[in-house]
C-alpha cells in the first residue's frame, strides 16, 4: 500500500494530486526549483525539497535527483502530473529498478504508446481505424504514389522528425507530391541528416474527441465515456467538454469499446486516453494514446463523480477497479476553460510576471484549479496554464452558463489570460450549437469578434470611465483618500482647493 | 469654488475607440454623492469606496470600480470592471495619434522591442539586409512555446542585438531597423 | 415572465440568488444598509439601492421602503432570501397587493405554516403524525394532567410565549406537573398578562431531519430526499447532511411521502421544507414547515443536481415542476458547514470587525457559498453566519474528508470562526459513525475535545513557534526585513549587529 | 558575533501549554538556511519569505508560516499554520501568571469587560448586591443572538454602567465589582 508519495511536478496539478493524498491519508512530497520556493504545492504538501534551478533539465526533469529525493525522503510511490517526464519511459523504468512505484503505466507499455508508427500497426492489428495512410515510412516517391492514389487525394506529407504542425505539406495530385517528396527529403536531409517521410489522408474539418480509460492490472478496463476537445489553438487544447455534443449513446458504446480495445492491445494500466479524429460524416480515427492523466480529467470526474487521482493510485497499489461498465453513468455536463498566462493579440504570447490580486470563482457547479493566490508570480520556465475553470450543470447550456458568469468573476491583476477569449467563445452561437472543429477560431474568426467585443465593452463603459476618470481626478489633486470619510470637514477642504 | 475649475468640465480622448468624451461636475450632493454630466447626461454617482489608485462608484446605480493603473498630467490608463480604457485629457491642441496595440510593438520608430522574455531559438535576418514589415526576425522560446517575433516595419536592419542561444529580458532591443 | 429581481437580503444568500440570475438572464436588484455600502451583494448585483440605516427595522425589514424600491427600480419579483422577511406573510402580501411577483408560497399558505397550533391541527387531518401532546392550549391543570397521562411521561410543559429553549419545563409525574403548572402560569402572567401553555411528549436523544420539498401552482408536488441537521447549538444548525446515516430508501419513499402530505395539506407552493424530530427507535414526527429557502439548500442541490432557486423562480412564474419524483436520483453524499463568526469559547459570543485576509478552498468536490472577501467587514447587526462550505462525496466518507481538508483550507484572519469546532466534530469517530442527535456537543462533550484537540496542535507546533520566534527575533532586530534577499552582503550585516 | 547573544539563545514560556521551551541558531548555513537548537534537537530552517510580521519557512522540509500578531518585549503571539501561540521570553526572574482566555475576561481585577458590542437587553444584579463568580450580570445582543454576560469574581457590585437598552463597544467596562 502507498503510504507516500512525491509529486515529481509543480503548479495546479501538484495541487489536485495533494488533495487526493489528504483524502487518503498519503503523505504528499513535493520538490521545487529556485522559481518556485513560495509556490503553493510547497505550502500545501507534507514536505517539500529543492531539487534544482530554475531550467526544467536542472529541475522537473532531473530523473536522478528526483529518484534521489524519493529515496531519502522514504517515498513509495511517484505521481509524474502531466507534461514533465510523465510520457518518459526512461523515468518509469527509473522507478521500477528502484522499486518505487510509478504511478502510470508499465515503462514498455508506455514505450509503445509513445512509438507512433508501431503504436498505428498494433491498432491494425486490433480492428481500431486509424487516419488512412502509410503504416511505414514510405522510403520512395513510388510508394508515397501508391499510398496516396489508395487513400484518395488531398493527402498530407509529413516528416516524423516535424511535430506542431511543422514539416506538414498539403497535395492534391501526383504532380504536387513529386514535388513535395523531393523538397521535404532535401530539407530534412539538411535539417536532420535523415529523412523519413509518411503519407495521411488530409481531414477537413474535424473534431478532436477522445475517451478517459481506466485498465486495472488484471485486465479489467473501462472508459469513463468522451470528452470533446475541439477547441484549440495551435493544436493546444483551449476548451474541452463531456459529454460531446456529438456523441450520443450509441456512439459512445461503439467509439468507447473501441477505445477499449486499443488500450488492451498495449496491455496498457492505470489511467490513460485515447484520442481520435471524428469527421463530418461520423467516422472516427485512433490518433494516438496519451499514457498519463490529463490535464482536462476535471470534467470527467464532474460528469461521472470519480476521483481519477484516487483511482490512478488505487490501480497502482494493485487494487482491482471497484465497478463496472454498466455501473457508470454519465451525470450532466462538464466544461473546462484552461486558464492560460497569455496575450491573445500578441499572437498568443506568455505574459508573466507578478499577480497583483486575484479573485477566484466559486458557487454552485464551479470548480476552480489553480496554484495562484494574491501576489504570486507567473514564471516564464513552465507552461502557461495557471487555472482550470470547470463548471457543472444539468445540461450543456446550464454548464455554459455558469461558466460564462464565472470567467467573469475571475479576476487575475497583473498578467494577462484567455479570460477574455473564452468569454466571446462561450458566448458564441457556434459554440451554444455545439457547431465544434479544431479550426473553429480560424472558421468564425474568433479574435476579430473579441476585438469587437473588447470596443463593444469599451463604448458600454465609456461613460464609467469618464465619471472615475474625472472624480479621481478631483480627490487626487485634493489628495482626499479614503480617509475622507471620517472628516466631518470634507466638504468644504474639496472645494477650498 | 470657482477657483479650480480644472475638474469642472473635462474632455477626454478614448483611446482604444477613438473618440472623445466630456465629464463634468455639476454639484455635491452629500459627501460620498454626486451630481455629474456625461457626454450631456446627467447622472447621479455614488462613492463607495476611494484609495490613490482605486475607485468604486455606483453611476445611476449600478456598480463599477475603476483602477487607475497608470497616471500622467495628460494621460489615465483605468481598468473598469475588468475592461481597459486608456483616456487622454484633451487640450485641443495636440492630437494624439492613436497606436494599435495589437501586432508587433515598437517604443520608436527603430529599435523593435520584446514584449516577453525568452530565450532566442533562432535569428531569421541577418545585418544590412532589407525586410518587410511581418517578416519574421526571430523565434523565442518562453513557456514551452515558440514564439516569433516580426518586423514592425519595413526597413534596413540596422543592428541584431538578439543571438541564437542567449535570452531577452522583456523590452529588451532585438535588432534596429531603420 | 419574471424579468427583473429586487432580493430583500444580503451576504451569501443574496449572493447565490444572483447567481442563478444571472445563468437566467434575469436582472438582479441589491439593496443595502449604512454597513453594507462595500458589501459582496451590491457589487455583483445590476443594480443596488441604499435602503436604510444599520438596524435591520430600518433596511431590511423596512417593507414600505422595499416595496418602494422594487416598484421604481422595476423589478416583477422579490425574492426573500430566508431569515428578515421571508416568512412574513404581511409582507408576501404587500407584495400581492402591489402586484410584485413573491418568490415563495402566498400569504395564506404562509400564515398557517406560521401558526404552529392551527398547523399541528392540520397535520392530525391529513394523518401526518405530530409530536403526542395537546392539540389545543391547556386551560387548567386538570386538562394538563389528562393529555400527559395519555401521552405517559416525562412530558414538556411550554409556554406558547417562550421561544428557543425558554420557558419549558421538563415533568415526571403528576406532583412535578402540578406545581410546574402553577409556577408557569405565575410567571406568564406576570411577564405577559396572560398564560398559554402546552403539553408535550418529552423526547429524548433525537434526530433532526427534514425534507426538501417543492410544490407548483398545480399541485404537482415532489420531495428532494432529505437533510440531517442534527449538529446543533442552542437549537440552532450547525452541520447539515444529505442523505441521512440512518435513511434508507424505504424510510426516505414512507417520510418523503408523509412531507408530501403535509405540503399538501397547506395548499403550499414553491419550495418548502418540513421538518421532522426522529426518534432512536426510527419513528419520525412532524414539527413545522419552514416556508422558504432554507440556508441549507445548498446540500440537496448538490446530491439532486438541480439548481433550487432556479426552480423557484420557475415555479413563481406559473410553470410545471419539469420532473416527476421517479426522475430523482439521490447521487453521491453532501456536508455543509455553517461557519459562523464567533468565539466558541466565548459561549459562542460573535466576533466582528475586519476581515484582513481571507483564502477560500476550493477543489474536486468542494462548494464555498460567502460574502467573505480580503478587507470586508463583518458587522455587528446582522446574522454570523460568514460562509457555507460544502463537500460533496461519493460516499458520506469521502464527502467528510473532502470537507475536513477544506476546513483546514478555509484562512479567516481577523475574526474569530467555528472553523476549529468543526474540525473536532468531522474528525470524531462518533461522526463518523453516524451517531447524531440535536445534543451531540453537549454528549460527546465536544467542547471539551476541541481544547484538548488545541492543545494537542500547540504542543504539535511548538518547535515551528520557537523556530519561528527566534528566527524573527533575529530579523526583526536587525530590522532586515523581505529586501535583505537582494542585497549580497546580507550574511555580513546580520552578525555585524 | 558574539556580542549580540540574545538571539543566540532564547528561553519561552508556553503560555497556552504552560511549558517552556527553547531555542537556539547554530549557524547560518547560507543565505536562507539556518542550523537551530529547538528543545535540544538539532533542526534545519529554510526560511522562504520574511517581513516585520511574518515568517514562512521549512523546520525539516515541513513548510510552516508564521504571522507575529503581536510583540512587545516579553511577549510574542504568533499564529502558526492557523494555531495561535503565545510566547513570553522567560527570564526566570518573574512567573508570568497563565490566565485561562476563556470564560469571563477581566482587565483587573476589579472591572467586568464586554468582549463584544451589542445592545444591552436585560441587567440581572443591582449595585451593593454581592453576587457570585459566574452569576449572570446582563443579556447583550448581537448579530440577532443573546449573549449572557458573567461575573468574573465573587464580590459586591460597586457600579454598573450597563443600562438596559443601551449599547456597549467592545472593551467598554460593564460593571465593576470589588
Amino acid at each position: 500500500m502507498i503510504k507516500k508519495i512525491l509529486i515529481a511536478n509543480r503548479g495546479e496539478i501538484a495541487l489536485r494530486i495533494i488533495k487526493t493524498c489528504r483524502v487518503l491519508n498519503i503523505k504528499s512530497v513535493s520538490i521545487y526549483s529556485d522559481e518556485d520556493v513560495n509556490s503553493l504545492h510547497v505550502k500545501k504538501s507534507s514536505e517539500s525539497y529543492y531539487v534544482g534551478s530554475a531550467v526544467p533539465a536542472q529541475s522537473y526533469l532531473n530523473q536522478k535527483r528526483i529518484i534521489e529525493l524519493a529515496l531519502s525522503a522514504g517515498a513509495d510511490a511517484i505521481h509524474p502530473g502531466y507534461g514533465f517526464l510523465s510520457e518518459n519511459s526512461d523515468f518509469a523504468e527509473l522507478c521500477e529498478k528502484n522499486n518505487i512505484v510509478f504511478i502510470g503505466p508499465s515503462s514498455d507499455s508506455m514505450k509503445l504508446c509513445g512509438d507512433k508508427m508501431e503504436c498505428k500497426k498494433i491498432m491494425k492489428n486490433a480492428q481500431v481505424p486509424t487516419v488512412p495512410g502509410s503504416f511505414d515510412l514510405v522510403q520512395n516517391v513510388e510508394t508515397a504514389l501508391d499510398n496516396a492514389n489508395n487513400i484518395g487525394y488531398p493527402v498530407l506529407l509529413k516528416s516524423v522528425f516535424g511535430g506542431g504542425g511543422r514539416g506538414i505539406r498539403l497535395v492534391n495530385n501526383d504532380n504536387e507530391l513529386r514535388n513535395a517528396f523531393e523538397l521535404a527529403t532535401k530539407e530534412s536531409m539538411t535539417a536532420f541528416g535523415k529523412s523519413a517521410l509518411l503519407v495521411e489522408k488530409f481531414l477537413p474539418k474535424i473534431r478532436h474527441i477522445e475517451f478517459q480509460l481506466a485498465r486495472d492490472k488484471y485486465g479489467n478496463t473501462v472508459h469513463i465515456f468522451e470528452r470533446e476537445c475541439s477547441i484549440q489553438r495551435r493544436h493546444q487544447k483551449l476548451i474541452e467538454l463531456s459529454p460531446s455534443p456529438v456523441v450520443d449513446r450509441k456512439v459512445r458504446d461503439e467509439v468507447g469499446q473501441l477505445a477499449i480495445n486499443a488500450i488492451n492491445a498495449v496491455e496498457y494500466s492505470n489511467l490513460g486516453t485515447v484520442e481520435f479524429l471524428r469527421l463530418d460524416d461520423g467516422t472516427f480515427y485512433f490518433i494516438e494514446i496519451n499514457a498519463r492523466l490529463q490535464v482536462e480529467h476535471p470534467v470527467t470526474e464532474l460528469v461521472s463523480g470519480l476521483d481519477l487521482v484516487k483511482l490512478q493510485i488505487d490501480i497502482a497499489n494493485g487494487e482491482k477497479i471497484p465497478f463496472n461498465q454498466s455501473d457508470l453513468k454519465l451525470n450532466g455536463c462538464a466544461i473546462e476553460c484552461r486558464i492560460n498566462a497569455e496575450n491573445t493579440f500578441l499572437d498568443f504570447a506568455p505574459s508573466t510576471g507578478l499577480v497583483k490580486d486575484v479573485s477566484i470563482p466559486s458557487g454552485p457547479g464551479i470548480r476552480t484549479d489553480t496554484y495562484l493566490y494574491p501576489k504570486c508570480t507567473v514564471s516564464p520556465f513552465y507552461d502557461s496554464l495557471i487555472a482550470k475553470l470547470n463548471s457543472w450543470g444539468q445540461n450543456f447550456e446550464e454548464a455554459r452558463k455558469r461558466m460564462s458568469n464565472a470567467l467573469g468573476d475571475f479576476y487575475i491583476q497583473g498578467i494577462d489570460t484567455s479570460i477574455s477569449l473564452y468569454k466571446t467563445i462561450l458566448n458564441s452561437p457556434e459554440f451554444i450549437h455545439g457547431d465544434l472543429s479544431t479550426d473553429f477560431l480560424d472558421r468564425f474568426d474568433i479574435l476579430d469578434r473579441l476585438e469587437k467585443n473588447i470596443k463593444n465593452e469599451i463604448i458600454e463603459k465609456q461613460d464609467a470611465a469618464l465619471a472615475a476618470a474625472t472624480l479621481h481626478s478631483l480627490l487626487y489633486r485634493t489628495k482626499i483618500n479614503i480617509n475622507y470619510k471620517q472628516d466631518p470637514n470634507w466638504n468644504h477642504q474639496m472645494y477650498g482647493l | 469654488m470657482e477657483s479650480s475649475n480644472v475638474w469642472v468640465m473635462t474632455e477626454y480622448k478614448i483611446k482604444n475607440i477613438d473618440k472623445t468624451g466630456h465629464a463634468k461636475i455639476i454639484k455635491q450632493i452629500s459627501t460620498m454623492e454626486y451630481l455629474v454630466n456625461i457626454n450631456n447626461n446627467e447622472k447621479i454617482v455614488n462613492i463607495l469606496d476611494v484609495s490613490e489608485d482605486y475607485i468604486e462608484f455606483k453611476l445611476d446605480n449600478v456598480y463599477h470600480v475603476a483602477r487607475i493603473i497608470e497616471r500622467s498630467t495628460s494621460e489615465i490608463k483605468i481598468l473598469i470592471d475588468d475592461v481597459s480604457i486608456v483616456l487622454n485629457t484633451n487640450y485641443g491642441l495636440n492630437e494624439i495619434v492613436y497606436k494599435n496595440s495589437g501586432g508587433s510593438i515598437t517604443d520608436s520608430q527603430i529599435n523593435l522591442i520584446s514584449q516577453i522574455p525568452g530565450k532566442v531559438i533562432s535569428v531569421k535576418i541577418n545585418e544590412k539586409e532589407e525586410i518587410k514589415k511581418g517578416d519574421i526576425v526571430c523565434v523565442l522560446e518562453s513557456m514551452k512555446m515558440q514564439v516569433t517575433v516580426k518586423s514592425h516595419k519595413d526597413g534596413l536592419v540596422k543592428k541584431i542585438n538578439a543571438k541564437t542561444g542567449s535570452t531577452v529580458a522583456k523590452n529588451d532591443i532585438i535588432a534596429e531597423i531603420e
